[in-house]
């Protein structure tokens, strides 16, 4: 007996156009909930709902930071290097003529909060599958931490659940960790930054699409089942019915990370791209099925159907709208030739993963989606991916800027003695931002994968690529929040300064950027402000520099209550080296060698 | 003709293709073999590489035991052959009881990262006759649950045996009596908890010293092929 | 002596990969009509003779350090008084 | 539907290190008089509806796949039929 609950159709909708709709507590505003129906020419239904209010809110639209970000389009050099760049999943920039490097750098601050290790487990988790997507192996990743003040109770809950779970992640999931940042201000006590960023190696021919192309072609979901993890959004939806059977599965939950089923999905996925079984892969992140499914379609030059009650479900009486929501990790939708379908759901098994096929690709420009032979979604894949919303948020230096600028280094009481230099020295070395961060590194493994070159203590990772060639990166992830709450413009520059002399100082050449931006939160004109100059700030070096940013995230609504966290841009520079033999470790040389100070 | 080591992948398996690169790097021909296949392809020797096989749930290498390869591995091991598990490798094979004792939780609790500093205790294996008596060597360690438990008889006797392959210098889990790797009576099955095979290349390991594990059962090979 | 077990489960709609994983493994050992496998843990407390408020500590000790509220659930017996 | 529980516990004589470090938190919460903490596995497996032999698999599984025999020891209870 297959039983569920009756479930609100497009039929349904057209036949009671004033049923009361709870889009202001998804996060939609006035105007565009009645754009939605504009475009609909209906009410939405509820599955609708929750797809347009997740796919148009900040996280999936960008629609507060869209007009600034297009800067990088505007000022990024020509190089012709760039083989993807901003809009797909991860910037894919060319090492030689037969290799391609992808990277990126992305966000998991809150849910790191609520629950420190599943939180940065899953952020990793994330990032990784971003690699994937663009057909590249993951080779290593990275990590930029900003906790609050290293001696508040609430820090020794997060810290350690944080490192615990990039640690398990990424080391059951087979990735060395090649470095990252660790850095303590009382700012991010209710709000810890977490940045991941991952990278990947590919022969150049196994570029990947996410479009969804090819009448006829099947959809494929891949990965573990769907449970309710992270539906917490659109549980406002929940039917009456559901709620009164007053069980504590309809409660939200955290997304889990299982890196064994994630390495199972990077295994077969690349398996399938080698094979050439695939036309169009995307990761499920943050958004689930909703955005893979209108960002796969949106791509394509068709539409797409989609029979919901196929999806392998892992929690009972689950409705359309959470099947379509859940963030239910370790996931990978495919476009499949019905031709070759059979074989990718075979490959799929012999590693023992999870493949159904759950869709096909049509012609009529549609995404429409069924639940048991209801129709529960019938939209223009396009409105939810590209044309949400874009706001040109008002911009207000912060009223304090003068105020802290006057508190300037000079001012400061200098040691004068021989003993206020030592002691000087010591608080510093023992100050937790400077202090020896192996706590932490030690609990990532460094050098599976065996091309490991630099990794922790150094100022740049370096990872070999090719075992015959000895062709490497190098790759550095830096940001200052407290340069860029000082300035914002030449702070977010410090970051991507450092990072590209991290990276230069290895011997390897920067040719690429990616980046993550930590602010507070939009509607705030002085955090707009913070941004707009930190984009123009990383937009105007990286033309000054000659390389290009490639990708990145935007996180915002950093802050508690309130006061917002320090604009943190982080920034990730990924540079070449020709012989990783020749790479230049940290390190004082031998006895008699001459020392240089270079630069200003 | 070089001798074949196979290299087992279990769903979850990390090290395969390091495993791989230490044998061709020593000399040996590596020969990959699957954990779902109960053929293991007329190998000479074979490598349980490191992982998180079935993301060690349970208890670290407890599922991939019952997998199709270990029971033809076991099979060749009770004939002879030479068989090196390492880190998740070592722990399927005290899962499988090939070798006698476990590997539990370090006593830290911490998953932890280190070049370990180890004594090779005897030459008399499969594994380790390359090695000078008493060497110190050095390879990473890397871990969450390499603390190697057994009763206290079955320690004796491993003492006793001169089955016990490698010490730890610096105790880095609380494994008893500082072991870090063990062998079966006849000396060709063995265990360990550092990795050899990131220890194969100065340019990305803390030493060499894991080609000598290699060249070891190379050497213990055509010994035995030219007797 | 009073011996408390406190039994920490993952809340039901939580994904419990251990389990997942066991799950996936039965068949190898000839088991094919299992359909959940849940893995937790099980805490086994000792009270000293003459401890006092058993429940309740035991109550704080799960509540504050053996389960994490946001993903773990628990259920504390007592055995002996 | 049958559910079966499997506690899996250290043997007395293996050193439980999570069980002493909770042992040692234990003061920071104000408790003082627990001379003991052990911390084992505890596995929920459901058999579907109709399965057969539920005691006997169990054993099974608990014997070979749950536990290890060298370390632990385990017990089994069926709590529905
Ligand atoms: N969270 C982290 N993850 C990985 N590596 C880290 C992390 N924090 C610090 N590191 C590494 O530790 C080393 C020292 O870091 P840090 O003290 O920030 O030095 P520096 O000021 O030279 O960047 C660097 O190699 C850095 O990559």
């Amino acid at each position: 007996m297959t039983s569920y609950v009756p479930v609100d159709t497009v039929g349904v909708a057209s036949a009671t156009p004033d049923e009361k709709q709870p889009w202001a507590e998804l996060g939609l505003k006035d105007d565009e909930y009645q754009r939605i129906r504009e475009i609909l020419g209906r009410r939405p239904t509820q599955s609708e709902l929750a797809m347009y209010s997740i796919m148009w809110s900040e996280h999936c639209s960008y629609k507060s930071s869209k007009v600034h970000l297009r800067q990088f389009g505007q000022k990024n050099p020509r190089t012709p290097r760039l083989l993807a760049g901003i809009g797909e999943n991860a910037g894919v920039v060319a090492i030689d003529e037969n290799i391609a490097v992808t990277f990126k750098v992305e966000s998991h601050n809150h849910p790191s909060y609520v629950e420190p290790k599943q939180g940065a487990a899953t952020g990793v988790g994330g990032i990784i599958r971003d690699i994937i997507a663009m057909g590249a192996r993951p080779i290593a990743v990275m990590d930029s931490l900003r906790f609050g003040a290293i001696d508040h109770p609430d820090t020794a809950r997060v810290l350690p659940g944080v490192v615990d779970g990039i640690g398990h992640y990424g080391n059951c999931v087979g990735l060395p960790n090649i470095g990252g940042e660790t850095y303590f201000d009382p700012c991010y006590q209710g709000n810890p930054l977490v940045n991941a960023l991952s990278v990947g190696v590919m022969p150049r021919s196994r570029l990947q699409s996410m479009q969804a192309s090819g009448t006829g072609n099947v959809v494929i979901l891949l990965g573990a089942k769907t449970g309710r993890d992270g539906i917490g959004g659109v549980s406002v939806l929940a039917s009456a019915t559901f709620s009164e059977s007053g069980e504590d599965d309809a409660r939200p939950s955290v997304q889990v990370g299982d890196p064994f089923t994630e390495k199972l999905l990077i295994e077969v996925c690349l398996e399938l791209f080698d094979a050439q079984l695939v036309v169009g892969v995307q990761d499920l992140g943050g958004a689930g099925l909703t955005c893979a499914l209108s960002e796969t379609a949106a791509a394509g030059d068709g539409g797409m159907h989609v029979d919901l009650e196929l999806v392998p479900l892992r929690a009972k009486g689950m409705e359309p709208h959470d099947i379509l929501a859940s963030e239910s990790q370790e996931r990978m939708l495919l476009i499949v030739d019905p031709a070759k379908a059979e074989e990718v759901l075979a490959r799929a098994h012999r590693w023992g993963l999870l493949a159904t096929a759950i869709g096909t690709v049509t012609d009529t420009g549609r995404l429409v989606v069924d639940f048991h032979g209801q129709t529960v979604v019938d939209v223009p894949p396009k409105s939810l991916a590209d044309e949400g919303p874009v706001y040109n948020r008002p911009l207000a230096e912060p009223n304090d800027l003068g105020l802290i600028a006057v508190d300037r280094a000079e001012t400061l009481p200098r040691p004068a003695t021989d003993e206020e230099i030592r002691q000087t020295v010591l608080d510093m070395a023992a100050s937790p931002n400077l202090c020896d961060k192996s706590w932490i590194t030690e609990q990532y493994d460094s050098s599976v994968f065996g091309n490991t070159v630099l990794g922790t203590p150094h100022d740049a990772g370096v990872v070999r690529l090719d075992e015959r060639t000895g062709v490497g990166i190098a790759i550095s992830l830096d940001g200052n929040g407290r340069f860029a709450r000082l300035d914002p413009y030449h702070g977010a520059q410090l970051a991507l300064a450092e990072a590209y002399r991290n990276v230069a100082v290895t011997g390897a050449t920067p040719i690429a950027v990616s980046d993550c931006l930590n602010f507070g939160s939009p509607e705030d004109p002085h955090v707009m402000w913070q941004f707009e100059r930190a984009v123009t700030g990383i937009a105007d070096g990286c033309q000054k520099l000659g390389i290009p940013v490639t990708g990145g995230n935007v996180s915002f609504y950093n802050q508690t209550g309130r006061e917002a966290i320090h604009p943190t841009p982080v920034i990730g520079v990924l540079g070449v080296i020709e012989d990783v033999a020749r790479r230049i470790p940290l390190g004082l040389g031998r006895t008699g060698d001459t020392i240089a100070l270079i630069g200003t | 003709m070089s001798a074949r080591v196979g290299v087992v992948t279990f769903p979850g398996s990390l090290d395969d293709r390091d495993a791989a690169r230490a044998v061709y790097l020593a000399g040996g021909e590596p020969v990959a073999l699957w954990h779902d296949d109960a053929q293991i392809h007329g190998v000479d020797a074979v490598f349980l590489p490191g992982g998180f096989s079935y993301g060690d749930a349970l208890r670290c290498g407890a599922i991939a035991r019952f997998s199709q390869v270990m029971d033809t591995v076991k099979a060749a091991a009770a004939q002879g052959m030479p068989v090196l598990g390492v880190c998740n490798g070592f722990q399927v094979l005290c899962e499988s009881h090939l070798l006698p004792g476990a590997l539990v939780r370090n006593a830290h609790l911490r998953y932890r990262n280190r070049p370990a500093r180890l004594r090779v205790e005897t030459t008399r294996t499969a594994w380790t006759n390359a090695f000078a008596p008493e060497a110190e060597i050095v390879l990473p360690a890397k871990h969450g649950e390499g603390r190697y438990v057994a009763d206290e008889a079955v320690l004796d006797r491993l003492e006793g045996d001169g089955r016990v392959v490698f010490r730890y210098l610096d105790n880095p889990n609380g494994s008893m009596r500082d072991i870090a790797g063990v062998a079966n009576e006849a000396g060709n099955v063995v265990g360990l908890m550092p990795h050899p095979e990131h220890a194969v290349e100065a340019l990305t390991g803390p030493s060499t010293d894991g080609l000598g594990i290699v060249a070891s059962v190379l050497a213990h090979l055509s010994e035995g092929a030219s007797r | 002596m009073a011996r408390v077990v406190v039994d920490v489960m993952l809340k039901s709609e939580i994904l419990d990969p251990q389990g997942e994983a066991v799950l996936g493994a039965l068949p190898r050992l000839g088991v094919t009509d299992v359909s959940s496998v849940r893995i937790g843990k099980r805490v086994e407390i000792e009270f000293d003779e003459n401890a006092r408020n058993v429940e309740e500590q035991s109550r704080v000790i799960a509540d504050q350090l053996l389960a994490n509220p946001v993903i773990e659930s628990f259920a504390i017996s007592i055995e002996g008084a």
